[in-house]
């Protein structure tokens, strides 16, 4: 076991699969020789060759409609898309294609195709590096949708991911690409699909969150010496509903912080769906504390994301309401 | 190597019968549309003697791309008219389990691959298809189909770059029919379609799609070129939408019939007497054709609209490998 | 004053708006001489020529990108989309394009564009032209998303989403396209962008709604003699929050329906808003009755779609809770 | 009619200053970056001479449609550098309002349209700017650059189309510079980027974008084609990245340079050279224009930088013709 970053964890867990599965395709933009430009497929190129690493033409429809086809007939594509902000001239094809093929053709056909993909800001990547997608494809279904908020977990989920069956949009949350470290076992091993993680265990509030957000989260509940159940989800599409109601029937407060806009961002289904099963418990409004309904812009992206004081300003809101 | 030079008389009477009974088959489903019967037909009247073409040069390993207008393809390839039927009747016994709108085929068991509403889309999975046949060293081409109108689509000018950068098999045949809905084509594109390939760095060709033998002739050059592996290559079919775009269409808004049924530039008329002229048939002998595919039409539709509907709960099947909580919920709520 | 179906409240609209402004341009596929596969823009290229109702080459991406260049430049297109299905391929101009030109130039250009689309089911279309995709722009600042519910909103929005300045997609129930008929004066008027219509009104529970869903909901509510506020949300982004809080205030009870998917569809956001706002006014969970989330089948598609029984049990629900 | 024959010493001069101009920004730029002084930066460093030359035949009234790595199109058409700089550090005086990374200009005073990131997307935007010329029958033409790679792009085929559908005044320029971040242009395409113009019925042709004279004369030929009004044109500029694609790139790991600033093949260089072998200019004139640009931008640089950044709620602006209450409100519980 050593200390990896979430890149390296990422690179390794690709490297396994692609020595124990010969079946397994890499393609993306500048993911061969450059290694791609968070460097997470580096090396792979030069292990496996260019018929198993592809460098693709700048075409994103056509490079998750390859991976697609190539799903469909028996070959075990991942797919990089480059930024998250540059999936959506893909959209047609994931919409409408890669998750209603199982559904349309009566479980012919299926596509077991992971689209990774980096998302989320701070690394003053203005408008078009920095978006936080998740609700587009969380409101589509057929696909699943996860993110890792660290390294291990990077590994497991990838994996869980690969194995799945389906498609999944793996979101990796660039500002934790380096930024933090954990012990990676060499060996592959998964984490569920599904299922959320509790990270802290406390009784005053629910906090729930992922990718991106995770860190910032329990920095500040750490620090502050909030007494919260902290939810990691792990898995978007479908979430771990269990965790969420469970926590929430002990605390009766619930504050959801994520970095997407809150216009039918994720806390909007999470706290529609506390509403409709929890009422009762609820000791205070559900709040989310989210980047606002703006493009990401170039200066103060301080302001966009959620930090320390904002979360903070929820939890005492919860509490004392 | 062209294949017409050893072209038997057995096989142009296959083909001919195959166009015929595909015609005769979109009659008889525009039909059941009116009678409300079927829900929606988009029929291929005009592109039955290119689409038999392609069919009849296929290898059993290569992988149909097509498009909802390849009836004539579907037959040629020798999936049963009933297995059609139920995919149109959307019964019991559609392999897509009634989730589909009428000609919206997917046939695993044929190598014909699954075909969406959305214009163009399969295209770049068709990319993809090649590619895993390539990587594995498997016999066999992927064959694309696609309308005139397909060409404008994204879709189409991200999978003629990547077959072409990726050395792929893929056989792209644009069955230029005229039109796309009220669209005439020379206000799709002012280039000539089989001139696109330019674009990809691969060769072109136009082939006369009412006309068998350079349909056969045209296609069976491109297949050789791809089988061979020399990259992928467009074929321009250029064929004629007879009727309405769609049961749902008015073409009389938009234009005036140019070909007519059994006019003497109907593809099919043209291979009758050609068939005529060379005495490998006559006109009884074609009457008889004809009333034989009536018949069978007749009693396979009778057959298959008997067959139920899929039970409802079905509906919530087959959205991933297991069943999630979020789609079993709403079942339960809803039936 | 006239009967009119939808359908034709929207080809007078667009006629009053071309013959009024020489900068009115509209542009989609077949909607020339054929006028539209609905026939909304029956007879405008006759009566205003080729130059001013272009049938556009088969790409949606080429037509809102066409679009949004003449909007910059000081055209006033109204686009036409055939089906909300076909949207996709156009959704990189959509959410990285149209919805940040203003921000992202800091004011100098802006997109006055109008989208029109025919979205919903219930006409028998199958996966492909039965989606309703509101929250794909919903969640997308920038943007402004209507839509109508009945012949005579259909003008008065259309009106003011073509004069409101920025790029509306506006979604049209296309079940309601000919089914229902109402008064429709020829002169033109507005009805403002963001303000919902109560339809009725009523002391028990709140049902809110719009578009397809509409009909369906006060034909439930009148039938069954529900004492409720019904809101017809009418402009989905930015919503009517004050009518929607000031009526649950009242009624403490909540349905809310369409036909959208329930994850992340609207039902999400407008539980989240009311839970931030109104918690304590809330005697039972706020209820969704929604259409699945699986792609809409050709086959039962009744059973896709909200119904009275649906709508009724969910009413009991939170009466009787 | 070629403007070359009339092309005087003042004008080459310019073109030279120009380009040198452009070189020294771009290079005290990379250094301002290495220094955290600004954030980010695309170098143009080895495209200055086409980008001079469109500069220099443009009419003040065209729109132009430009990419990412136009620096020396933005200077040769007459906007400050100041107004270049404060953009790229998002200070108070940036138009922008420090909204967008560096190098994505929007300056509608010059029209000079708006950048994005996302590779091509600006292509149809070009079409409909070019049909309200049209429409209103005003004078101008459209100038749409992009790069290799954008050839690629579903709006690059999209835009061609509806271009040519449409017969359009849109003159389309290429500045291949052989690179796609890392994918040398022979992976992007099999196709010569020119022959892409067959695909759409418009004329195509490539020019040596490293050198001044066929990049004038080339363009010029298609401009007046696009002003006559026969319809769009696609010209291929060959030039050469010479340095990073960006300064989050390291050549390093995929390409050894071919062309380095001040080698002989440097497009700068040769048209020094030419102007040398003509007797326009000297090596002591040359390294007085160097100095003086260097000077320019270094005062300019210092000037800029001392502006501060926007107000914090300007980023809750311009997102409508009128404040909605969502971001409103959004405002009011961030600041
Ligand atoms: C992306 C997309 N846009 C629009 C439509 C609506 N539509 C269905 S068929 C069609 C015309 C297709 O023309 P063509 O490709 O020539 O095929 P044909 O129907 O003539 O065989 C259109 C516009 C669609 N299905 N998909
Ligand atoms: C749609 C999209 N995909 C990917 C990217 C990431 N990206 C930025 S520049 C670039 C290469 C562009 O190459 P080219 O068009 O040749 O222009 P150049 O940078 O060489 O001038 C890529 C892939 C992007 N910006 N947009
Ligand atoms: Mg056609
Ligand atoms: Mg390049």
């Amino acid at each position: 076991m050593t200390l990896k970053t979430m890149v390296q964890s990422l690179n390794q867990t690709l490297d396994v699969l692609m020595a124990e599965n010969q079946n397994v395709i890499l393609l993306g933009e500048d993911i061969g020789k450059n290694g791609g430009v968070f460097r997470v497929t580096e090396g792979l190129q030069n292990k496996y060759g260019e018929g198993r690493v592809l460098d693709t033409p700048l075409n994103e429809l056509g490079i998750v409609g390859m991976g697609a086809g190539m799903a469909m007939y028996g070959l075990r594509p991942i797919v990089e898309i480059q930024f998250q902000d540059f999936i959506f001239p893909a959209f047609d094809q994931i919409v409408n294609q890669i998750a209603k093929i199982r559904y349309r053709t009566g479980n012919q056909f299926s596509v077991p195709l992971v689209i990774r993909t980096p998302y989320g800001g701070g690394v003053r990547g203005g408008l078009y590096h920095s978006q936080s997608g998740e609700s587009y494809f969380v409101h589509t279904s057929g696909l699943k949708v996860v993110t890792p908020s660290n390294p291990y977990d990077a590994k497991g989920l990838l994996v869980s991911s690969f194995e799945s069956g389906d498609p999944v949009i793996f979101l990796e949350p660039k500002r934790v690409y380096r930024s933090i470290k954990s012990e990676v076992p060499e060996e592959l091993y998964r984490i569920e699909i599904g299922k959320a993680a509790l990270l802290k265990e406390g009784s005053d509030v629910t906090v729930i969150t992922y990718g991106s957000m995770v860190s910032t989260v329990v920095d500040t509940i750490t620090k502050n010496r909030v007494n919260a159940d902290v939810i990691d989800l792990r898995t978007l599409l479908p979430m771990d509903i269990d965790a969420i109601i469970s926590s929430v029937k002990k605390t009766g407060r619930v504050v959801i912080v994520h970095e997407a806009p809150r216009t039918l961002g994720m806390g909007a289904e999470i706290s529609a769906l506390i509403s409709e099963r929890a009422m009762d418990y609820l000791l205070a409004p559900i709040i989310r504390v989210t980047g606002p309904d703006i493009p990401f812009p170039y200066i103060y992206e301080e302001l966009y994301l959620p930090d320390e004081r904002r979360i903070m300003d929820a939890i005492s809101k919860v509490k004392n309401y | 190597m062209s294949p017409i030079g050893s072209l038997s008389n057995d096989q142009i009477l296959s083909a001919y019968e195959n166009a015929v009974r595909s015609r005769t088959l979109d009659i008889k489903v525009v039909n059941a549309q009116r009678q409300g019967i079927i829900g929606f037909h988009v029929p291929s009247e005009g592109q039955e003697i290119l689409q038999t073409a392609i069919g009849m040069l296929l290898h059993k390993e290569d992988i149909i791309f097509g498009y909802y207008r390849d009836f004539s393809l579907l037959m040629k390839m020798g999936i049963p008219v009933s297995k059609i039927l139920d995919q149109m009747l959307g019964n019991q016994a559609d392999i897509e389990k009634g989730r589909q709108m009428p000609d919206h085929f997917s046939f695993k068991e044929y190598n014909f691959s699954t075909i969406q509403s959305p214009v163009g889309a399969h295209l770049p999975l068709a990319t993809g298809a090649a590619y895993a046949l390539k990587y594995r060293k498997e016999e066999g081409i992927v064959v694309a189909n696609f309308g005139d109108g397909a060409t404008s689509t994204s879709d189409f000018h991200a999978a003629m770059n990547f077959a072409a950068v990726f050395n792929l098999k893929v056989l792209f045949i644009c069955e230029n029919n005229g039109w796309a809905i009220s669209l005439p084509t020379k206000k799709q594109t002012v280039a000539d379609i089989y001139r696109k390939a330019d674009a990809y760095g691969m060769p072109g060709k136009r082939v006369d799609g009412n006309d068998l033998i350079s349909s056969l002739n045209g296609i069976s050059e491109a297949m050789d070129y791809v089988r061979s592996g020399k990259g992928p290559y467009l074929i321009e079919g250029v064929t004629y939408r007879m009727g309405a775009h769609s049961t749902s269409d008015d073409p009389k808004k938009y234009r005036v019939d140019e070909i007519t049924d059994g006019s003497d530039n109907d593809p099919i008329r043209r291979l009758e007497k050609l068939m005529l002229s060379m005495g490998m048939i006559n006109e009884a002998q074609i009457s008889e054709i004809k009333r034989r595919a009536r018949e069978e039409m007749d009693a396979v539709i009778e057959e298959r609209r008997k067959i139920p509907k899929p039970e409802p709960e079905s509906i919530f099947e087959d959205l991933y490998s297991e069943p999630a909580w979020i789609q079993e919920e709403e079942k339960r709520s809803i039936l």
